[in-house]
């Protein structure tokens, strides 16, 4: 008793907590409902899902503009920041939490599967990755960080029919406690050397003890652990390996999820951390971003090459896009530089890209949720000539082909590059970008340019046409018209140090 | 005389490296899934042994702090983690970790 | 005698660790894995992280190493595993360079800052520190005021190992009993 | 900044401003046809083919319109239209024209319309269509582009209609060509991606905002040398790749030969010109001492393209090869004469992509015409076409003749141009480039020989004459050679201005200085010479 | 008359284009006859020009016509205008006068023929080109008609292109005369860039201002020397006109005999400027190179048995000697004997024609013989152009030919006796085919059996189309010799009426040892032809000795073969060779770079086992690497 009475626990700023607390409280309703109530009907799940998703966005849409005049600030005891950073990756993760919900939905159905539980992962792994991204102690980003890992893990080997699944889910499983061993020796020894877990506060403490000595060999190293951590996240070259093989075996639903919600945490982690916490340190750090980002262009670009899985592909596609990422984290090391916008507007947009690539994959991958070799895309365009076409759109996207957001993105990382002098690094990526092109070359030429080998009618479930429909509209009209998110993305700022 | 040797912080530290070490090494030779994650069990010890080397150190309490979390952390992986791998061991008994790798290339 | 604590402790950390990685039968690996977890427990004493210590011995020991064994038992994969073949080329090899190449780096760091590893943080409260309950005290006081947020997070995380152990725990047909 | 009163400022200075945007509807009419024909019905293929010619012949007639109101004697850009587009990186939608880019638009204009009308595609003619309408939208776009962004985005939009056309309606290896086209092009732009960013962020130093105009940059930014020289070189990569130069020409072969005729046709006429257009425009204009220094080295590879594509092409056995490796020498010679910065090569470079887009044209639409007939393309296949079809062999003897460079016909005013200016600045070059004469007639001559001279064969002789719409299409190509080539003087007055204030620009801009009117040639001349 | 000038070419252009458009539906004989009049009409409007000029003073024949303006590109200025002055009206008389005769002379030739419309049209087309070429204002504008005229010689050539010989005889006369034609255009460039303009009065005016220095100078005349050499078969590219007999006979008469192959004579007449201004030895070099090419000719002609090929190989050893005279700086002497060749080399050819027509196609000397019986007009005016070519007084081609050695004499001895001994041999050969064709034994008759299927296979006298060109030029062998007496002054009718044209560049011979001494010079020359003549009869009529016809000469020294051997051979290996590095090098690097990428991807692939403990030492070794790069930062 006496304990709690000589407590005096910080403010709780709950309008700022909306969209977790959204999320977590349609978790457990939806869990409550799913077990108590016998007649819940399966739709209930997604459109508990998506509502939560819906009035997080929208929370997050009265916060963002809320935030355009407060620059924003760390709460509680300075264990997260709200910022505009921090809302900016929110809505990006709400709207892959409702994408992959969707398609979640139809995916289901064709498997005869049930139960809310993989609605209630999805919840939890944004509850994750928000708290990643708006986690202004390293700590508290490690405990984000577990949650939506172990709900990827989860959800990864959800799909106990199918042994990839599963074999996905122990793989992912395995290597991730591994990475996150790293990541949080990485964490010990930054505390060691910073004194502080908090991620502000790190940022204090380095610039104010300039210690030139002693405390650096522990602090670096620290440095280093951790960013074996967030480039395992990231799967960026060679921590990478993992990525092929989970994002084929998962079920394709959560493919997505994985290469959105969960990119785009793992991104915003690594950038706060950089940027905010060791911003001073990026002297250290910006070279080995440098190289990861060049190792990842180039080893996702190329292992593509040789693929035959078209969910295989867009998987290596997804590392070579992080390398493009990383591009824009090695810009925001620049302190002029907005590695940092370019770096959230390119996730923002391969959000909607891997969305509306995965639900084709998923509309044409069967019953198994195994058909996505390049043979099974064959002829698409004489099949369904608007799938093929919306694939086209969002694999030109991909490539980076103008009037698309895929351009948008990359133009914006190289752009952010350049402007802080970082040549060398953009034109490998370029480079890199057009061995990558051949990687969508060959899907596109599977579609448009051979036969079909099966006549067998293509059924796409509505959810998935919404999907499909929602991100093609979206590629083409960021891509066209790209001011709104550029002017939004130009705004994302991290809490005043 | 050996007595007035003290240890200091930093033997704690290098035995958590050591450990932290074994660990890694622990994941890479080993093949069975179980075994595997008790490696990755012993590096997250490593960490929870500096954490509180450190919190010593430095008399800082949060260090300690980190410990409590990883340790709710490390019990909530292996629920999780033991989950899957119960449900992949109930169909394929006695499979390592290099059996599972269909998913290659 | 705290040398000798120390060493004993160690021993325990290294021998069990060595024990974890080098017994074939996986219940064996468990029972070091305890030997471990206790040096450990021993060092956290010595750091006077007494509640720790407790928790280690209690959750990790008690709980965590028996569903360990829990699971073994229930799988029945306590065969033993042959450890001296290995069947990855130069796996063994690579593996030795990268954690010796981890430890020795992480070592060297930690050798090259010793002497300052006194950076003072927000302190440890003075006025209880002599109590006997303080650890307990202080770290309750640090858990439930700056890191209430964190203490939240850990909520959600447990909700998930719950719904994970449903959704893995649940039966299912299986469809295709070939694949 | 305060862009937008910039912009204003100068929409006002700009005094010739069209009422009526008539350059973005230059880009957006087509667009819009290649979207409405791709959303019509195709139970009736035959309104979706005059869909897509009243939109194809709505903008060549546009584009005549506009040769027909652009003021000759004027070097600066007409009909410019300036609107914010994106304006969180400075970009703008700045369009206009001057007389090089002129008769490239004209060209547009007019090849569309025949190729979509004089070839059939065969199958889904649909898609066909609509691919077709999108392309011309994206060279018109690389034409009328005054913003550096603007003019990569669409010569980069442009790989993707070609691709699909030389992928979905080619001979047997278009998947390898249309692969390369788009790999091989993609590649070089990449380059010229970070050019370009860093041109506008290093310029923004001089203007003191970020822009990608064109004209904004060219005029008031100065980049250091060394850097300008960079630069420059991105550019440079990107224009040599989609000319093709030597030795990144190996491209164009396999593109031209698998593509299909009307593809090949527009490929020649008008999409390698946005390479050699871009050499004058973004080369010369935004990097006037880089380009002055680079110029022997791109006077050198222009020469050896010269030499080696018309050797390549003697030497081939498919005779739309033999045209593609043709393609190479002439481009050489537009190459040639735009690092050579005077007045007539300048000129003439900007003439011969013109004629260099008709002859080629016509060329490839014949043995389009050929592979009808005959189903093939090896001229060991062919024989004695001349002898069952004399109409169509004259055909080709003319447009052949002005490919050779026979004087009288387009072939040589752009060529003759080119040599004579370059030969001023670029004297020894010019004098191994002439000999280019020499083998173009070579290999024309002797293909002609092999396809169209002898005694035809079993499976010549009944090689079917001219169709009135093939004789119709092909004529007025022979009329435009036989204009151009006789009277060239509205189109040489049109592009004179605007070259030579270009030169004005390179001549203000470095040490460069081109050489001037000869009234004293004895001083000039008498330490060279004697051959 | 002068402001008509531009009629002259018009007239055959009109030829042209309604031939090609009616062409067909007039059928023949009218699109023959229509050709026809349409050069008789330019030539009736160039004897109105040149009455026009000669009825003004020799300072005002000049009269530039402009048309338009061509290619105004900055400093330069090119217009499409005529220019009327006596060079150029004489070269025009010549050319529509001659063609028109021809032009008839074909009615008659290509009777039958499937495509006769077409051989007028071309041939119309050829006459435009040529007008062009020698009216031209500018190089330019006579560049278009240079370029022309090869263009419609290549037609022509390959006129029966269903004969593989034909066809690569014509491909083979356009790519030799665009080597002489890169030299032409090489010549253009120097002179814009030395003198800023390419008009001939422009570059003219420098070259004898003296504002345009002797390197230049020497510069563009050899590189206009190369076009020539192109043009006007000289060594080393005299090649293509050989096999240029492959065309009908009327285009061998009309383009390689009297008009295009005279062209290059033409063109450094009319730069005679600047080959004055010219360092003094590339006159050398123009005359050695033009007598080595009358010599060399005059010893193939020798061994010929084709009669074409011998006229052929005779036309170019008489335009080395038109070159002897430029070099010698004789202008007046090399038109003069461009004229008098054309009658006499024109007559020669349509003679042989005649020949050819009435022995159904044959070409082979040695099947002919004592056809003078059944040809008597043929045979009659062929007699006459032999004389005339053999150098018989007071035949025409005797008083050019000798104006020509005189000045070769003045000017290098050693050249003189060159041309001597051509002379020689000229008398020579063509003695031997006058008497193989229309002397001794009628040979046509051993090969009947070969004509069988053709039925008739007597010679006959071809029809009055063909005969009256012959009658004419005839006359005109006969007497051409009186433009250019050398008795008086006064009978020097082409050295004034040219003056205003060469009187700068001109030799002047006056007073040497060879003007003193001309008579001497007549009458050796006189005995030179009568040796020559008397050789030939004596072997080939007489039989008095074995005719020396070395397998060697027959085959040209056997010059061609080697060049075709070498272009056939390593050239076009070389060729082949590029191709190949093509394909090879260029290619293959980019489609090795392709290939690279995928092996390095199947190589990477094979890191990715699926084996999770791989994975794991992969990550650790990155772990490891990224570890030691902030390890040495942190410590050093």
């Amino acid at each position: 008793m006496f304990l709690a009475a000589s407590l005096t626990g910080p403010d709780i700023p709950w309008s700022h907590l909306l969209p977790l607390l959204i999320l977590l409280g349609s978790t457990c309703a939806l869990l409550l409902l799913g077990s108590l109530v016998p007649t819940w009907p399966r739709i209930g799940n997604v459109v508990v899902t998506m509502t939560a998703a819906i009035a997080s966005i929208i929370a997050s849409i009265v916060d963002w503009n809320h935030l355009y005049w407060h620059k924003g600030d760390t709460f509680i005891a300075d264990a997260i920041a709200i910022d505009r950073f921090s809302v900016f990756a929110t809505i990006v993760i709400c709207v892959a939490v409702a994408g992959s919900a969707l398609l979640m939905s139809a995916y289901l159905s064709r498997t005869d599967s049930e139960g809310p539980e993989l609605y209630a992962l999805f919840m939890t792994a944004a509850i994750g990755a928000i708290v990643m991204v708006s986690a202004n102690d390293l700590i508290v980003l490690f405990l984000g960080l577990e949650t939506l890992s172990l709900s990827l893990y989860l959800m990864a080997a959800s799909n106990r029919r199918r042994e990839e699944s599963q074999e996905a889910g122990l793989k992912y499983f395995v290597l991730g406690g591994f990475a996150s061993a790293f990541l949080l020796y990485g964490i010990a020894l930054v505390y060691g050397g910073a004194g502080k877990t908090s991620i502000s506060g790190i940022n204090t403490s380095l610039a104010t003890y300039v210690s030139l000595h002693n405390t650096d060999g522990m602090l670096l190293v620290g440095i280093g652990l951790l960013m074996v951590g967030l480039a395992f996240k990231v799967s960026a070259a060679p921590f990478q390996v993992w990525t092929p093989d989970v994002y084929e075996g998962a079920p394709t639903p959560v493919t997505a999820f994985m290469a959105s919600a969960g990119k785009v945490a793992a991104f915003a982690a690594m950038l706060r951390i950089l940027t905010v916490a060791l911003g001073s340190r990026a002297d250290d750090w910006r070279p080995v971003v440098w190289a990861l980002a060049i190792l990842t262009v180039f080893v996702g670009s190329t292992m593509a090459v040789v693929q035959t899985n078209v969910k295989r592909m867009l998987s290596y596609s997804s590392i070579s896009h992080a390398g493009f990422i990383l591009v824009g984290v090695e810009a925001a090391g620049h302190m002029k530089g907005n590695g940092l916008n370019s770096s959230m507007t390119y996730l923002a947009i391969y959000t909607v890209l891997v969305l509306g690539s995965f639900a084709i994959v998923l509309a044409l991958s069967g019953v198994n949720d195994s058909d996505t070799t390049l043979d099974d895309f064959k002829g698409l365009a004489k099949r369904r000539p608007a799938l093929a076409l919306a694939f086209s759109v969002l694999l030109f996207a991909q490539a980076g082909v103008p009037f698309t957001a895929g351009f948008v993105a990359k133009f914006g990382v190289i752009k952010s590059a350049v402007e802080v002098n970082s040549y060398a690094i953009a034109i490998a990526a370029m480079v890199a970008a057009v061995i990558g092109a051949y990687l969508y070359l060959r899907i596109v030429v599977s579609m448009w340019m051979e036969e079909p080998t099966s006549s067998d009618e293509i059924v796409v479930a509505a959810p998935v046409r919404w999907v499909i429909g929602l991100s093609v509209a979206a590629t083409l009209i960021i891509g066209i018209f790209p001011g709104v998110l550029l002017n939004a993305a130009e705004l994302v700022r991290f809490a005043p140090r | 005389m050996l007595s007035a040797i003290q240890p200091t912080s930093t033997w704690y530290l290098v035995i958590a490296a050591v450990l932290f070490g074994i660990g890694t090494l622990g994941v890479m030779v080993r093949r069975n899934p179980l075994v595997m994650f008790m490696c990755i069990e012993l590096m997250l010890n490593a960490v929870n042994l500096t954490f509180v080397t450190l919190s010593k150190s430095m008399a800082d309490i949060n260090g300690q702090v980190a410990v409590f979390f990883v340790m709710v952390v490390a019990a909530a992986e292996v629920v999780v983690g033991l989950g899957i791998i119960v449900s992949i061991m109930r169909r394929r008994t006695g499979a390592t970790a290099d059996d599972l790798s269909a998913l290659k290339g | 005698m705290e040398l000798i604590v120390f060493v004993l402790a160690a021993a325990m950390v290294l021998g069990g660790a060595i024990g974890v990685i080098t017994r074939s039968n996986p219940v064996h690996a468990a029972l070091s894995l305890v030997l471990t977890l206790f040096g450990v427990a021993v060092m956290f004493v010595s750091h006077e992280a007494h509640f720790l210590a407790a928790v280690q011995v209690i959750v990790y020991a008690g709980a965590i190493v028996v569903l360990f064994l829990f699971v073994i038992m229930l799988l029945g994969v306590d065969r033993t595993e042959d450890i001296s073949i290995e069947p990855i080329t130069a796996q063994r090899p690579l593996a030795a360079i990268v954690g010796l190449g981890v430890s020795g780096i992480v070592i060297a760091a930690i050798i090259s800052s010793r002497s300052a590893l006194s950076v003072t943080g927000d302190g440890i409260d003075q006025t209880t520190v002599e109590a006997a309950d303080a650890n307990i005290r202080q770290l309750a006081r640090s858990i439930f005021s700056n890191n209430v947020f964190a203490f939240e997070v850990t909520s959600v995380l447990l909700l998930v190992a719950v719904i994970g152990t449903v959704l893995m725990a649940r039966r299912i047909k299986l469809r295709e009993a070939g694949k | 900044m305060h862009l937008s009163t910039l912009i204003a400022n100068e929409s006002a200075t700009a005094a010739h401003h069209a009422s009526f945007p008539i350059l973005s509807a230059l880009i957006l009419v087509p667009v819009l046809g290649a979207v409405l024909v791709a959303v019509m019905s195709n139970r009736r293929p035959e309104w979706v083919k005059l869909t897509a010619t009243l939109f194809a012949v709505g903008t060549g007639g546009m584009s005549i319109w506009l040769l027909s109101s652009f003021k000759s004697h004027e070097a600066g850009f007409q009909f410019v239209s300036q609107h914010e587009w994106i304006s969180a990186w400075g970009i703008s939608w700045h369009l206009g024209i001057d007389g090089i880019s002129l008769f490239l638009v004209v060209l547009t204009g007019i090849l569309f319309p025949l190729v979509i009308l004089g070839v059939d595609p065969h199958h889904d003619e649909k898609r066909y269509l609509a691919w077709l309408l999108l392309l011309e939208a994206g060279v018109m776009g690389s034409f009328l582009s005054l913003d550096l962004f603007l003019f990569f985005i669409f010569f980069e939009i442009v790989l993707v209609p070609m691709y699909f056309l030389i992928g979905g309606w080619g001979y047997d290896k278009r998947i390898y060509a249309a692969t390369k086209f788009f790999l091989y092009t993609m590649l070089g732009s990449a380059f010229m991606l970070v050019g370009i960013i860093a041109t506008a962020a290093l310029a923004r130093h001089d203007i003191g905002y970020f822009t990608f105009d064109l004209v904004k940059i060219a005029e008031h930014a100065s980049f250091a040398t060394n850097t300008a020289r960079w630069l420059f070189l991105s550019f440079a990569i990107a224009f040599a790749v989609k000319v093709p130069l030597f030795p990144f020409h190996t491209w164009l072969p396999d593109a031209h030969t698998q593509a299909p005729t009307g593809g090949s046709v527009i490929l020649a006429g008008v999409l390698l010109k946005m390479g050699t257009y871009g050499f004058l425009r973004f080369g010369l204009y935004l990097f006037p001492a880089a380009a002055v220094w680079a110029k022997p080295a791109f006077l050198t590879l222009a020469t050896i393209g010269i030499i080696y594509g018309a050797i390549a092409a003697t030497m081939q056995t498919d005779l739309k090869r033999l045209v593609a490796y043709s393609s190479v020498a002439h481009l050489g010679f537009i190459v040639l004469g735009t690092f050579a910065i005077t007045s007539q090569a300048l000129t003439g470079s900007v003439m011969q992509m013109v004629n260099h887009g008709i002859s080629t044209g016509a060329l490839f639409l014949m043995v389009g015409m050929i592979y009808e007939r005959r189903h093939t393309r090896a001229i060991a296949e062919l024989k004695g076409i001349q002898a069952v079809a004399p109409i169509f062999a004259a055909a080709f003897m003319v447009v052949m003749l002005s490919s050779i460079g026979v004087p009288g016909l387009n072939g040589f005013a752009g060529e003759f141009l080119i040599l004579i200016g370059s030969f001023e600045t670029a004297r020894w070059w010019t004098v191994v480039a002439a000999t280019g004469v020499i083998l173009a007639a070579l290999y024309l001559l002797w293909a002609y020989q092999r396809v169209f001279h002898g005694e035809p064969d079993e499976a010549n002789s009944s090689f079917p004459e001219l169709k009135a719409r093939e004789g119709a299409l092909l004529l007025v190509f022979i009329a435009l050679i036989a204009f151009t080539g006789l009277y060239p003087k509205p189109m040489l007055s049109r592009i004179e201005p605007s070259v030579d204030k270009l030169i004005a620009h390179v001549e203000g801009h470095s040490s460069y200085k081109a050489p001037v009117a000869h009234n004293h040639p004895a001083e000039t001349t008498t330490h060279e010479g004697g051959e | 008359m002068l402001n008509l000038v531009w009629l002259i070419p018009a007239l055959p252009l009109a030829g042209f284009l309604l031939n090609t458009l009616l062409g067909r539906k007039l059928g023949e004989p009218k699109s023959g006859i229509l050709a026809t009049l349409m050069t008789a009409a330019s030539f009736v409007v160039t004897v109105g020009v040149y009455f026009d000029l000669l009825s003004r003073t020799s300072e005002e024949r000049h009269s530039v016509y402009t048309l338009f303006s061509w290619l105004p590109v900055g400093s330069l200025k090119v217009d499409m205008a005529l220019l009327a002055d006596p060079l150029s009206i004489t070269m025009a008389l010549f050319i529509t006068g001659i063609g028109s005769l021809i032009h008839l002379y074909a009615i008659g030739y290509m009777h039958g023929d499937p495509k006769f419309p077409k051989f007028f049209m071309y041939l119309n087309l050829f006459v435009f080109s040529m007008l062009m070429l020698v009216l031209g204002e500018n190089l330019l504008v006579t560049f278009l008609g240079w370029e022309g005229v090869g263009a419609c010689s290549y037609f022509l050539i390959s006129f029966w292109h269903t004969r593989d010989s034909a066809a690569t005889a014509g491909k083979k006369a356009f790519v030799t005369n665009r080597v002489g034609d890169w030299g032409m255009m090489t010549a253009m460039f120097l002179a814009f860039s030395s003198v800023g303009t390419l008009s001939y009065s422009g570059i003219n005016a420098a070259a004898s201002g003296h504002t345009l220095a002797a390197v230049t100078a020497t510069g563009i005349a050899m590189m206009l020397f190369v076009g020539a050499c192109g043009k006007s078969a000289q060594l080393p590219l005299y090649l293509w006109l050989p096999d240029a007999m492959e065309g009908p006979t009327p285009v061998s008469a009309l383009i390689h005999a009297a008009t295009m192959v005279t062209s290059g004579v033409f063109l450094l007449t009319r730069m005679s400027p600047v080959l004055h201004a010219a360092y003094p030895w590339s006159g050398t070099v123009i005359a050695t190179v033009g007598a080595l090419t009358a010599l060399f000719a005059a010893t193939v002609a020798v061994a010929q048995t084709d009669i074409k090929k011998v006229l052929a190989y005779s036309t170019v050893s008489q335009l080395g000697f038109m070159f002897l005279a430029i070099g010698s700086g004789a202008y007046v002497a090399a038109i003069f004997h461009m004229i008098t060749h054309a009658f006499f080399k024109a007559l020669l050819f349509l003679g042989s024609g005649s020949v050819i027509h009435g022995m159904h196609h044959e070409q082979d000397m040695r099947k002919m013989g004592a056809l003078r019986k059944m040809m008597p007009i043929t045979g009659f005016t062929f007699i006459i152009g032999w004389l005339a070519i053999a150098g018989v007084p007071p035949f025409a081609g005797f008083w050019s030919k000798d104006e020509i050695l005189l000045f070769a004499f003045a000017n290098n001895r050693f050249l003189w006796a060159i041309g001597v001994v051509t002379a020689l041999l000229t008398a020579y050969y063509m003695t031997r085919q006058v008497i193989m064709v229309f002397y001794g034994e009628a040979r046509w008759n051993d090969h009947a059996e070969e004509h069988g299927a053709h039925g008739d296979h007597t010679p006959h006298e071809s029809p009055w189309t063909m005969t009256t060109p012959l009658v004419v030029l005839a006359g005109l062998a006969v007497v051409g010799g009186a433009l250019q007496l050398p008795f008086t002054h006064s009978t020097k009718f082409l050295e004034h009426w040219l003056e205003p044209i060469i009187h700068h560049s001109e030799r002047d011979i006056a007073g040497t040892w060879a003007d003193n001494n001309k008579w001497l010079l007549l009458v050796f020359a006189i005995l030179v032809a009568a040796t020559g003549i008397a050789a030939s009869i004596a072997v080939y009529a007489k039989g008095k000795a074995q005719p020396i016809e070395p397998q060697i000469l027959a085959d040209g020294w056997r010059y061609d073969s080697t060049v075709s051997a070498f272009m056939g051979g390593p050239g076009r290996k070389a060729f082949d060779g590029i191709a190949a590095f093509d394909a090879k090098i260029v290619d293959g690097a980019v489609n090795g770079v392709g290939h690279e990428v995928r092996t390095l991807s199947g190589l990477l692939r094979k890191a990715q086992t699926g084996l999770v403990r791989s994975y794991a030492v992969i990550i650790g070794f990155g772990a490891v690497s990224m570890l030691a790069w902030f390890l040495l930062r942190g410590v050093l």
